[in-house]
């Protein structure tokens, strides 16, 4: 059974359709990959999974449990997070204070304390900075912040919106490897990114999304050496 | 020494208003800080706890304990029922368009109880009976003292509760990006809620205390302390909660002083005009935080 | 070509509403409650405009409106009882003082307004509203202090209904037109990023400034003609809840909409006088109605039914340019 | 003289030394990148560039003229324009309007002639539709005409913040992360415009971007920061290879 | 059409034969806002009067029986909302025109009544500019008036000398007041130990007392409302001052809204109207309008009975409902009110009565003898 099922899936912006009947499925343990220019509805589809948004119509299961009509934070509580899009960290709480939320549904005290250091162990940046006022940190430490936030409900699924923009290099290839690292943990990952050709060298399968359709997908392997998808995506 | 005299007890009248102000901005401030709206209809819940504490003590004669906790769940309630009726709906509306529902709703609020309790003031005895207390010549009375210990108490718990506490955590994480913090697993709605009760139970705790001290019930009685209350949560930096007992306290000792030694028709333009002087010098009031934009 | 057409529009409204309005005072067919709601709405529309101004286009909260009001309305007032001039000149004369003095206060809220921002930027001119208002009780021997300042020629009232709504068309008109131009412009983009605006060669301060004090100048102009049309001013008439009630017509047109401030402007109003006969309920009502204009204003009907009149524009757009 | 001249340029935040010590030259005409870890301070840069920030120590010139203490719009008149990390359009205003906005120090014309909409107004609003329509057909804008920027997708408002920047007819572009949040082929188109804006506006662009696709491909000198100072500079062959450029930012 | 009071005085007169015709009295004055009470009263007493005269079978005027009826409209102690008010009444088709109440809203329409050529009685506004017509008439004392009576009373009756003051400097009632009798003072020699202003919704006073307590004053004269006397005396004994305190018109009502009546034992102050008086008449509209209201009448509701009473009395001496005969019969007439028992009209349109003085005295109200 897949962990989580998107079915028929319409999104509006007011009248503009957004997202045109999107159907597809995240197994547990797999690395998802959803990719899609400027304005595909990438950002849009996370966000009405996550409950952010409402559809017009569909159906989102999690775990064979429809969610399609759950409150965002009733999602959390089931085991999914969601690196948001431009990051949205808490800009006048401190480094350390937006991990703690990010755990906010966790009880246990000493295993909260357990995540932060593992957090703080992916991300020494952020252990520095860890009583800086998340607002004033440059877009990268941002980016690890949102991503470190994320991990410390310990969650069953991620949800990651470009979760490489605006990282340096070194980075860049350190988030991949974290997103890995994270999967391996055995938490299952839905990947939206820009930069294509590494999602698609770590994930297992993808989607591709054009104005709110999917037109394609497959293993993950086989799209990397699609020539259209080349063309289009890989900028080959 | 009777000019020194003089001024202690000027200070101690400010002390007095002062305090009372301080509680209201408690309020104020905390609404504001984490709904991020200004809450016109605050001073009228001022108003309908006074009224109420009224109807439970002076009509259906309830012991005063009882009455004040039925006032302050009134007064709560009374919160949470405004803000999910007429300000929620627009949560996605300009904060302007709340500031406005808001002075709907003290327009509301003043005319229902001016249609329930008419125009004609109602006289209230104090139920707090404290006696003064003398610092060598000087007279302090027992209600300034009851207000003053319980703004500070109010003012530390609230500090407390909003800075250490995993709901006041949450409460400012809701105030500054609500999405963000409901992919958190927070509970917006129920968090808001929970401001607007705080808020308000506040807000009849000084409606409590205040008709204490004045004695004296009108349907129009929150606007004016509800308005200096905002300006003494500007004044302190409005969203910090010491930044408001401050701003409440200095500016009861400002028109205390203003009205004694230079005139009672400009110490409302003496208060304002020291307001403007303090922002200023210090754009986000006395204890407020300077927020740099990132650029 | 779009803008022509607009602008026909625009004039057949007004000239129509000037029409049908002076016909309806000359044949003596409007009550005489109407009539004597005729020149406070054009006061009010004058208002509600200039205040759209500061709020709607420049982004900045303005609680004191009715401060510059008062000072225009007192100057104005104080020249037209000690002059001997005839009347159109008088009123004329009388207009550019109430606009000129109200003009130096707003520049002198200038100030604050380059310091401050949103909720401070607020208190503090709310502030400046109640020192005017302090300061004119204060002034007796020039104002009359609390008894107010009476026997104001009434040379702005409903009799002279066409001066005063050309007046407001004018008011109207240039307030507009600034909007719709470099200026306007330019004080629009400091509302929705003055990071941006400045990075843009918008020299901020200067822009907010002269915003301030042209919402101030006709600000006091309507001020003129509502002491003209009155005959007695009071302090106490200029006080917050004034600046207020102006602030939610601004608010209730939609921020940034002139059009439908003035919409705002003549409902508002009007809504207490044609409420009267709910009696003690009267003022009950006003506020559940404003509450409910607010509601519906945001509401997801309201904004579907935008949605589909944006799409059909957008749709007739398309076709025109075609 | 060169374009451009940076001497000793640092800022602090509290205890943080953001900037410090950063001498930059940069020749009219050329197209420099900026690079660095995250947090190194580049963003900081540019904010003391344009004025957002005031320098605690160190010296800017333009063209020989000493900028440093003016305020961001006199720094924009003076020719230094740029775009955001975090973009900042006027998201209420149509996408032209955002273009006409900074073509404010362009076109001018007086405030009488705004409200009385006198033939001077006619004329120059002309004027500036006919500048803002050439600028946005550049970037293949012109269709969103109408739009709300806030309504523009994201790659799209990230092109409408450079076309808004060169309407203030700048001698200096300064681009944060152009390419952020765009996909390979629209990087690649990114890069064709830039060299095309190089030309036709004749600018000299100084860009901070991690895409190093878009840095090797188009920069011809790149300064290299790291934890707010210099790290290295000079042509792209040389900084991309140098060891302490990789082990600090490029990674292997 | 009609408002819902006029059909609940339709009803106390079913038998509505021939000849029987309305006489409308138009009513201004506030009912919303902070200066409520004051408009309720006003418009509580009319009805009050107008319910008793059409139960005695109205008025006759040469073959024609009228009764009145009231349409009270509200102008929130505003003076735009005044003009409004007025020109809703005249729509409605006023005979006359009772009000304003409060003075600013009164001056706002005095041209315009004037102009209408309507007879105009304001029950309560007391500043000198509210019957600056001819056609404009009080029935409440006037303000310069009222303050100077105080003072000769204060200072030849109580023989007091040293007096502070406490007014409202932003309200031209208190302020009229408090100049007539500050001046009166001085001129009978004696002195004005200190005058502290407050301001119109103010509740705090003790800035005020304090300062008059480092005087040597004996008495503390508040011309005011009976909400800031309120606040006043009660502050005063909190701060443990015993002064005499002395009052104007205003005051009456204070005992209805104090918390406890020992605040204003003692107090002195002038009034047209004592509610507690040993008198039938007296009785029988306090009685009525407890009845019909829970609260006693106060001096704006007595001065509004009296108004109606005004109007009685100059239909029948000028024998029409016009209003250029029943402003020329004003002067001619006696009307035996609440506020006096023979009030007449003098050319300048103020009301001829005498000042009477109540003090407070075992939590209820007496006349002083003079
Ligand atoms: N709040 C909104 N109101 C109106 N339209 C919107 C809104 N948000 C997104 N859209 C539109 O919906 C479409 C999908 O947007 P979405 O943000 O989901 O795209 P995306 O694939 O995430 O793009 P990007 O890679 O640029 O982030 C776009 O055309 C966008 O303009
Ligand atoms: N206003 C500020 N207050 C405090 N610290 C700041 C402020 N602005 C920037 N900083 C700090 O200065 C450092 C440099 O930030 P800057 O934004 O310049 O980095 P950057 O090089 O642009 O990084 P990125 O590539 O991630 O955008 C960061 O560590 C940041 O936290
Ligand atoms: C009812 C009172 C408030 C009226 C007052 N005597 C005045 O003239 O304003
Ligand atoms: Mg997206
Ligand atoms: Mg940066």
């Amino acid at each position: 059974m897949a962990m989580l099922k998107v079915t028929d899936l319409i999104v509006n912006y007011g009248v503009i359709q957004a997202i045109k009947g999107v159907s597809f499925e995240v197994n547990e343990g797999e690395i998802i990959a959803l990719i899609g220019a400027n304005g595909a509805g990438k950002t849009t589809i996370l966000q009405t999974v996550t409950g952010l948004i409402s559809p017009k119509s569909g159906k989102i299961e999690f775990e064979g449990k429809e969610i399609t009509k759950t409150p965002a934070h009733k999602i959390v509580t089931l085991g999914m997070a969601h690196v948001p899009e431009g990051r949205r960290v808490f800009a006048d709480l401190t480094v350390y204070e937006n991990l703690i939320m990010g755990a906010y549904t966790r009880k246990d005290k000493n295993e909260i304390n357990e995540s932060i250091r593992e957090v703080y162990q992916r991300f020494p940046r952020l252990e520095e900075r860890k009583n800086q006022l998340a607002g004033t940190l440059s877009g990268g430490e941002q980016q690890m912040l949102a991503m470190g936030r994320a991990l410390m409900s310990h969650p069953k699924i991620i949800l990651m919106d470009e979760p490489s923009m605006g990282l340096s290099p070194i980075f860049v290839n350190e988030i991949f490897k974290i997103i890995q690292d994270v999967s391996a943990g055995g938490t299952t990952v839905l990947l939206v990114e820009q930069n294509a050709k590494k999602a698609l060298s770590i994930a297992d399968r993808a989607y591709v999304l054009e104005t709110g359709s999917i037109v394609l997908d497959d293993e993950a392997s086989v799209l990397m050496e699609d020539d259209s998808i080349k063309k289009a995506y890989l900028g080959e | 020494m009777d000019l020194v005299n003089s001024i202690l007890e000027q200070l101690i009248n400010g002390l007095r208003t002062g305090s009372i102000y301080a509680l209201i901005a408690l309020g104020y401030t905390m609404v504001y800080g984490i709904a991020k709206m200004i809450n016109f209809a605050h001073g009228d819940i001022i108003m309908v706890g006074a009224y109420a504490l009224y109807v439970f003590v002076g009509l259906l004669g309830l012991h005063p304990v009882i009455a004040v906790l039925l006032t302050i769940v009134v007064c709560s309630v009374l919160g949470i029922t405004i803000e999910k009726v007429a300000y929620k709906p627009l949560r996605n509306a300009t904060p302007l368009a709340v500031l406005i529902t808001a002075i709907g709703v003290s327009y509301l609020l003043q005319n229902l109880s001016l249609l329930i309790f008419k125009a004609t003031p109602i006289p209230f005895g104090s139920i707090i009976r404290v006696p003064s207390v003398k610092v060598g010549s000087l007279n302090i009375s027992g209600i300034t003292i009851v207000t003053l210990v319980v703004t500070t108490v109010s003012m530390i718990a609230l500090t407390l509760f909003i800075n250490k506490s995993k709901a006041g955590r949450a409460m400012r994480a809701v105030s500054e990006d609500k999405g963000a913090a409901e992919l958190m697993g927070v509970n917006v709605n129920q968090t808001i809620s929970l401001t607007f009760a705080i808020g308000s139970a506040l807000a009849a705790v000084a409606g409590i205390l205040f008709i204490s001290q004045y004695e004296t019930l009108l349907p129009t009685m929150g606007a004016l302390p509800g308005i200096k209350a905002f300006v003494a949560a500007v004044l302190g930096g409005i969203g910090s909660i010491p930044g408001a007992m401050l701003g409440g306290i200095i500016l009861g000792i400002i028109e205390s002083l203003s009205k004694a030694y230079i005139s009672t028709q400009l110490a409302d333009a003496i208060v304002f005009g020291i307001l403007v002087i303090v922002l200023l010098v210090k754009p986000s009031g006395l204890l407020g935080k300077l927020k740099i934009e990132k650029v | 070509m779009k803008i022509n057409k607009k602008t026909i529009i625009n004039v057949i409204i007004a000239v129509g509403v000037y029409a049908v309005v002076q016909g309806l005072i000359s044949g003596g067919m409007l009550s005489r409650q109407m009539t004597s709601l005729i020149i406070p709405i054009c006061v009010y529309v004058m208002m509600a405009v200039s205040l759209c101004l500061v709020v709607g286009f420049l982004g900045e909260l303005s609680l004191g409106h009715a401060g510059f009001m008062s000072v225009g309305a007192y100057s104005g007032a104080l020249f037209l009882t000690h002059t001997e001039l005839p009347q159109l000149p008088a009123v004329l004369i009388a207009l550019l003082i109430g606009g000129s003095a109200a003009a130096v206060f707003g520049l002198i809220i200038g100030v604050p307004v380059l310091r401050l921002k949103g909720d401070y930027l607020a208190i503090v001119t709310l502030g400046f509203g109640e020192i005017i208002k302090s300061i004119i009780n204060f002034m007796t021997p020039i104002t009359g202090g609390a008894k107010g300042l009476s026997k104001i020629p009434l040379y702005t009232t409903y009799r002279n209904f066409t001066f005063v709504f050309i007046l407001t068309v004018v008011v109207v008109l240039l307030v507009s037109n600034i909007v719709r131009s470099r200026h306007g412009r330019a004080i629009t983009s400091i509302r929705d990023n003055y990071i941006a605006a400045e990075a843009a060669g918008i020299p901020v301060s200067r822009y907010k400034i002269m915003t301030f004090v042209i919402a101030a100048f006709f600000a006091g102009v309507a001020g003129v003609v509502y002491a003209g049309n009155i005959g007695i001013l009071k302090p106490v008439n200029f006080d917050y809840n004034t600046s207020i009630e102006i602030l939610v017509m601004v608010v209730l047109g939609g921020m940034g909409n002139i059009k439908g401030s003035i919409v705002a402007a003549v409902i508002l109003t009007a809504l207490p006088e044609v409420l009267r006969g709910a009696a003690d309920y009267r003022m009950l009502l006003y506020s559940i109605v404003l509450i409910a204009l607010m509601l519906f204003n945001n509401s997801p009907i309201k904004r579907a039914f935008m949605d589909r009149r944006n799409m059909r524009q957008a749709g007739r757009l398309q076709k025109e340019g075609e | 003289m060169a374009l451009l001249e940076v001497k000793n340029l640092g800022i602090s935040f509290g205890g943080l030394r953001a900037v410090d010590n950063l001498n930059m030259t940069i020749e009219e005409g050329s197209l420099v990148g900026l690079i660095g870890p995250n947090g190194a301070g580049k963003t900081t840069a540019f904010n003391l560039l344009t004025g957002v920030y005031q320098p605690t120590d160190g010296t800017i010139s333009l063209n020989g003229e000493k900028i440093v203490g003016k305020k961001p719009a006199e720094i924009c008149q003076s020719g230094i324009a740029r775009t955001f990390q975090n973009i900042r359009l006027f998201s209420k205003m149509s996408v032209k309007d955002n273009v006409k906005v900074a073509l404010h120090n362009q076109i001018t014309y007086r405030l009488a002639e705004s409200m009385l909409h006198l033939p001077g107004y006619f004329k120059r609003e002309k004027e500036m539709d006919e500048r803002a329509g050439d600028i946005l057909r550049v970037f293949d804008l012109e269709q969103f005409s109408e739009t709300l920027a806030s309504n523009l997708p994201y790659g799209k408002q990230r092109k409408l913040e450079i076309a808004r920047a060169l309407a203030t007819n700048p001698k200096l572009l300064l681009l944060d992360e152009p390419a952020a949040g765009m996909n390979p082929n629209e990087t690649a188109e990114l890069m064709e415009t830039i060299e095309l804006i190089r030309k036709q506006f004749q600018v000299t662009i100084l860009l901070i971007e991690h895409d190093m696709k878009l840095v090797a491909g188009i920069c011809e000198y790149l300064y290299v920061l790291n934890f707010g100072t210099e790290l290295a500079n000079g042509t792209p062959e040389e900084v991309l290879n140098d060891p302490r450029v990789i082990t600090a930012y490029l990674g292997e | 059409g009609c408002g819902d009071d006029k059909k609940d005085k339709a009803e106390g007169s079913e038998a509505a034969g021939a000849g029987e015709e309305t006489f409308l009295i138009g009513g201004i004055g506030p009912v919303t806002g902070a200066a409520a009470s004051y408009g309720t009263s006003v418009k509580q007493g009319a009805e009050i009067a107008i319910k008793e005269i059409n139960d005695a079978g109205g008025v006759k005027v040469g073959d024609t029986t009228y009764k009145f009826a009231l349409e009270f409209a509200d102008d929130e102690a505003s003076e735009d909302k005044a003009v409004q008010a007025y020109n809703t009444v005249m729509d409605k088709g006023a005979n006359a025109i009772m009000g304003c109440v409060t003075s600013g809203a009164c001056i706002a329409i005095v041209d315009q009544t004037y102009q209408d050529g309507i007879l105009q009685v304001t029950p309560s506004g007391s500043a000198e500019g509210c019957i600056a017509n001819d056609n404009a008439f009080r029935i409440c004392f006037s303000d310069p008036e009222q303050g100077k009576a105080m003072a000769d009373y204060a200072i030849d009756t109580m023989g007091l000398k040293k007096i502070a003051v406490i007014y409202n400097a932003a309200d031209e009632y208190s302020t009229g007041l408090q100049k007539a009798f500050e001046e009166e003072v001085k001129a009978k020699g004696g002195e004005i130990v200190a005058s502290e202003a407050f301001n119109t919704n103010d509740v705090e006073f003790n800035t005020q007392l304090t300062t008059i307590k480092g005087t040597d004053a004996e008495a503390i004269y508040v011309p005011a409302y009976y909400q800031d006397a309120t606040y006043i005396t009660k502050q005063a004994k909190d701060m443990g001052m015993t002064l005499q305190f002395l009052g104007s018109d205003g005051w009456d009502g204070v005992l209805d809204t104090v918390s406890d009546a020992s605040t204003v034992e003692g107090c002195v102050f002038s009034s047209p109207f004592c509610a507690t008086v040993d008198d039938a008449d007296v009785k029988k509209f306090v009685d009525a309008y407890n009845e019909a209201y829970k609260a006693t009448p106060d001096q704006f509701a007595a001065d509004a009975y009296d108004t109606v009473y005004t109007f009685k009395a100059a239909m029948e001496e000028a024998g029409s409902i016009e209003s250029a005969d029943m402003i020329e019969a004003m002067t001619k007439i006696t009307v035996s009110g609440m506020t006096g028992d023979e009030i007449t009209f003098d050319a300048s349109g103020a009301a001829v009565k005498e000042v009477k003085f109540v003090e407070v005295k075992d939590g209820a109200y007496q006349y002083k003898a003079e």
